[in-house]
């Protein structure tokens, strides 16, 4: 009976609205989004009160918020971070910066466009984004979420070689001696 | 004994690292034997990027330095490049900077008690402050149409003048700060868990504390009178009546109550600015951006910011790009060899709430 | 001012004849030395004259001269005068003396300029790198490296950023949304 | 045969009351930390999504064999201590009393205070063996508070063993029943010391020295995500709920329904968690010194109090 494919999809649909109402963020400031971070999660915006929270650890967090641009450097640990994270876990590119480098699409050591190394499934624009505007992008993570379109973890296991292969380009010596998402 | 000794690396992704750095710490047990600081993970070349963009566009970069508070960037290059181009700034122009400065520092004193008592576990301190800084971002949302990074003070002056009634809103926001101070004391200062947790931690050695490059909140609160607004008036401080608040005890605690009363200062001063604040322009018009052309030349300008000196240094060579800039934030000596040299022999609890108080700023290290 | 600023370059003529020194208004005071003298000048200021404050070392690179350019910027805090000292550096064998047991602080920004000019400074003690990570190009903030060629080699642009092209139109075909007159103004 | 059956089922029937009754705990504290905050705070059931959703991760990587043990040593210790405390006191008006009074034994106390240090054991077991360098640090930390708050806990224990000349929980439930007095009254200063001791117990600041976020990212539980969190997450909750309870039962008389029960409960809940809100964090030497000082002199207070009087 719990094989059956209703059950498991009534399983499926109440799974997906635990996860869309609890969403742990991961405390990564990666970049210089992270001040907005803190008006969200804190008593003007209260982010809390939508089932949003801080998990310190990769190993806890559901969703990580790459809050703009990402130098190469950055680049790596946040790849690694990601890996550690448990599944279904989700990416937010926060700022322009993710989306097309934004107004550093010209430096040498930032990456231009987020979704080449990792799966994004929101991003939210502006440089940088309102509260109001995370919240929306975070509303919207949800609602994709709970429709069960939020498969960035699966998406990142199928092209792992390409993913990697990006990667790699940045970053030829450090990706090779990593172990394969078995951090 | 050095060899028992467990690296434990502090960040970069660590809730308790103030942005996106690293401290690689070697203990023993709690205590720390020795501490390195890794930067770069905010590498962004700002410096780089300038030279392949003009003047004016170079304002929108610079304001980008440090995350927590943008305006002393702006403020430096605006006066770097008014220095080397000889351009006056208008009496109300350099009022409205002083007030812009100043609700700045207030903000960025806020979120350090938010980054203070986080690290110290007291987390309503945060919620509070950091809520109730909301209400000077939305000051700046209405002067300049940005919450973080304004984009305000350029050469030759401000952008916009005043909008209508700010000035009030701006008073009324300062009644509101000055009663939630007070609260403020209450759940933190008067705190005595507070008290254990920051007396005698954190002491920066007074012996050649200038010569260490020590700067801002974490001088004064070593017992030296030192503040570029007095140092080296620039814009109207020289007109402004306000003390400059020291303290001796060069602990996270004097520092703490040293940035307590820069706090009341600053409403002191923008009082001030409100009731003298004059009328007439408030800009100086550049030329066609696109063919303006600053003259050979190269000027070092500092500017007290929350945490400290912050200094600017442009060289122009007579085109329209710049030649070089440089950028000079208070962070770049707290937090790498003062930061080292302090940390061996403290407890590991105590890692982040004295990075708290030297003010450390990671975009501003490494730009 | 002026009266202090000159009995500072007398004193210091007195001791470093060969130094070069330029008169700003206010509290600025440039000096110019050659690069061997630099430690001595350095430790002179701070010791005999009262800079105590190292508060900036700036690099510039002079490409056409064929020169890398190191300006120190000390301060006073009892006189209250800014001096920055200039010197230059071949660009083709760039060596200098490394200034970190007379200022701590130093040792940050040597590592940094080594990393970011490939100025090497003798006795420096440091980790190698400081910002970059693997970094093998030509340091970055040398004025012959290119930065947007060397993104054009490493990442990608996002499509339709590389014409500047007003993205209005595009989003309102997609989403079927009008374009209110007063946007149509600013629409390229 | 049908008198086990019965029993396992009061059992089972005593595991999801503390379950639901604890979960809800923490999120009322959540909600009303909210509201001290000036924010309106997450819904009272956001801990139940909370747990669901760690439950329905997909993925879920361990360390080692040893890395189970953490969990299920913070399982054992909770179900365990929760069988032995009588939830609800026995003989009572109402019909289902004798459902929550599991398997309480002359000498039961003896045997809790041992089972309530067990946990703490089998987490420093599974936080080693993650490598993770924050886990072990915290499971120290963890182990030296616990050798904090025990002393004072200890003391306050044995000055009513002391004064009653009994072991078992029941006999105490059963005497404060008989005299009309609740201990907290009949000896104050066992009652004061065991409050004290019960601000580290419950871990909320000052003494969340153990996960303390900005220090040891969350400590021994950094390695631990999904259903090993979600394990953690219940078992901390059954745990509260049953120290609160062995609280009331010691001190307050016990409760003779469940209305009555979830009242005592979250009052004696509220000491440590409003303390907490306004407190920032010991160092874990400050820690232990504090425990050690007041807590510990008001304990001796309490056995001399107990062998005078």
């Amino acid at each position: 009976m719990y094989n059956d494919k209703n059950s498991k999809k009534i399983v499926e649909t109440i799974q997906n609205w635990a996860r869309s109402h609890s969403i742990w963020v991961l405390a990564y400031g990666t970049g210089c989004g992270a001040i907005e971070i803190s008006p969200t999660m804190t008593s003007r915006y209260d982010a809390e009160r939508l089932g949003f929270r801080g998990a310190a650890t990769p190993r806890q967090a559901d969703v990580m918020l790459i809050t703009g641009y990402l130098t190469v450097k950055t680049v790596k640990r946040v790849v690694r971070v990601y890996e550690q994270m448990q599944s279904p876990k989700y990416v937010v590119g926060f700022g322009s910066c993710t989306i097309n480098g934004g107004m550093y699409y010209d430096s040498y050591n930032t990456i231009n466009l987020l979704d080449r190394y990792l799966p994004v499934d929101v991003y939210i624009n502006g440089c940088m984004p309102r509260p109001e505007a995370v919240l929306a992008g975070l509303s919207k993570l949800q609602q994709i979420i709970r429709e069960g379109n939020a498969n960035g973890a699966e998406k990142y296991l199928e092209n792992l070689a390409w993913y990697k292969e990006n990667q790699r380009k940045i970053a030829p010596n450090w990706i090779a001696k990593a172990p394969d998402l078995n951090w | 004994m050095r060899e028992k000794a467990t690296t434990i690396y502090l960040g970069p992704q660590h809730p308790g690292i103030t942005g996106n750095m690293m401290v690689r710490l070697k203990v023993i047990g709690d205590t720390i034997v020795s501490a390195q600081t890794e930067v770069g993970y905010l590498h962004r070349a700002f410096e780089k990027l300038q030279e392949r963009r003009n003047w004016l566009q170079g304002f929108t970069l610079m304001c980008r330095f440090c995350v927590p508070e943008s305006d002393p960037m702006e403020n430096v290059y605006a006066r770097s490049v008014e220095a080397i181009d000889g351009r006056e700034v208008p009496e109300r122009g350099k009022y409205i900077r002083v007030m812009v400065l100043e609700l700045a520092r207030i903000a960025t004193q806020l979120m350090w008690y938010a980054g203070q008592n986080g690290s110290l576990g007291l987390y309503t301190m945060g919620q509070w402050s950091i809520g109730d800084r909301d209400y000077i971002l939305d000051l700046f949302e209405e002067l300049t149409g940005g919450r973080v990074y304004h984009m305000y003070q350029w050469p030759g002056g401000v952008r916009r003048d005043l909008p209508e009634g700010f000035t009030d809103k701006v008073l009324r926001t300062l009644d509101y700060l000055e009663k939630r101070l007070k609260d403020y004391d209450d759940l933190m200062f008067a705190n005595s868990i507070f008290q254990k947790r920051t007396q005698g931690v954190g002491i920066v050695p007074k012996e050649n504390i200038i010569e260490h490059g020590v700067v801002g909140p974490v001088l004064r609160g070593a017992g030296i009178r030192s503040d570029i607004r007095i140092d080296e008036p620039y814009e109207v401080y020289d007109k402004l009546d306000f003390e400059i608040p020291t303290q001796e005890g060069s602990d996270i605690w004097a520092r703490a109550l040293v940035r307590r009363a820069e706090v009341h200062q600053s409403i002191r001063i923008i009082r001030q600015v409100i009731d003298q604040m004059p009328s007439g322009e408030y800009f100086n018009k550049f030329p066609n951006p696109l063919k303006w052309i600053v003259p050979a030349g190269d000027a070092y300008v500092r500017v007290e910011s929350g945490r400290g000196e912050v200094g600017f240094y442009a060289v122009s060579d007579g085109t329209i790009h710049p030649r070089r800039m440089h950028l000079r934030g208070a962070a770049y000596v707290h937090a790498i060899t003062l930061l080292e040299s302090i940390l061996p022999g403290q407890n590991i609890a105590d890692v982040s709430a004295i990075m708290n108080s030297l003010g450390t700023c990671a975009p501003e290290i490494e730009r | 001012m002026k009266e202090i600023k000159d009995k500072m370059i007398a004193q210091i003529k007195a001791v470093f004849p060969e130094a070069v020194n330029k008169d700003y208004d206010g509290n600025r005071l440039d000096l110019t030395v050659n690069k061997e003298a630099v430690p001595s000048v350095l430790l002179y200021l701070k010791d005999s004259m009262g800079f105590r404050h190292l508060s900036h070392i700036a690099y510039v690179d002079w490409i056409e001269q064929g020169e890398f350019e190191l300006v120190y910027i000390l301060w006073s805090p009892l006189d209250k005068v800014k001096l920055y000292v200039h010197t230059r550096i071949n660009r083709e064998n760039p060596v200098i003396e490394n200034i970190d047991m007379i200022w701590r602080q130093a040792n940050t920004y040597e590592r940094e300029i080594r990393e970011m000019l490939g100025i090497e400074f003798t006795g420096l003690v440091a980790p190698d790198e400081f910002i970059l990570e693997d970094w093998d190009d030509i340091p970055p903030f040398r004025k012959d490296f290119d930065t947007l060629e060397y993104v054009n080699r490493t990442f990608w642009h996002r499509p339709g950023r590389e014409d500047a092209q007003d993205v209005r139109s595009t989003i309102s075909e997609r989403s079927g949304e009008e374009i209110p007159d007063f946007a149509k103004k600013y629409s390229r | 045969m049908e008198y086990i059956l019965i029993k396992v089922l009061e059992a089972m029937a005593t595991f999801v009351l503390a379950f639901i009754v604890g979960m809800t705990y923490g999120g009322v504290v959540r909600k009303i930390t909210g509201r001290v905050h000036n924010r309106l705070g997450p819904p009272w059931y956001q801990n139940f999504i909370d747990a669901f959703k760690l439950f329905s991760k997909t993925r879920g990587i361990h360390h080692g064999a040893m890395h189970f043990l953490g969990a299920a040593f913070l399982m054992v210790t909770s179900v365990v201590s929760l069988m032995i405390i009588p939830i609800l006191a026995p003989g009572g008006h109402a019909w289902y009393n004798s459902w929550f009074t599991n398997l309480n034994f002359n000498g039961d106390l003896i045997f809790l205070i041992y089972i309530m240090t067990f946990g703490p054991l089998g987490m420093a077991m599974g936080a080693g063996q993650t490598g993770n360098p924050n886990s072990s640090i915290g499971v120290t930390r963890g182990l030296s508070q616990m050798v904090g708050f025990e002393i004072p806990w200890v003391m306050a224990l044995v000055a009513l063993m002391i004064t009653y000349k009994t072991t078992s929980i029941v006999d105490f439930m059963n005497i404060q029943r008989e005299t009309g007095t609740w201990l907290m009254f009949a000896n104050p200063f066992a009652f004061i010391a065991a409050v004290l001791a019960m601000l580290g117990m419950f871990r909320y600041s000052p003494f969340d020295i153990v996960g303390a976020p900005t220090e040891l990212a969350s400590g021994p539980v950094s390695e631990n995500g999904g259903k090993f969190l979600f394990t953690m997450m219940s078992s901390g909750s059954v745990f509260t709920f049953a120290k609160l309870v062995l609280y009331v039962d010691l001190f307050m008389g016990g409760a003779n329904n469940l209305i009555m029960l979830v009242v005592k409960t979250f009052l004696l809940y509220m000491i440590p968690v409003l303390y907490g809100i306004v407190s920032p964090r010991y160092r874990t030497e400050q820690a232990v010194r504090w425990f050690w000082g007041w807590p510990t002199f008001i304990g001796l207070l309490a056995i001399l109090y107990a062998v005078m009087f």
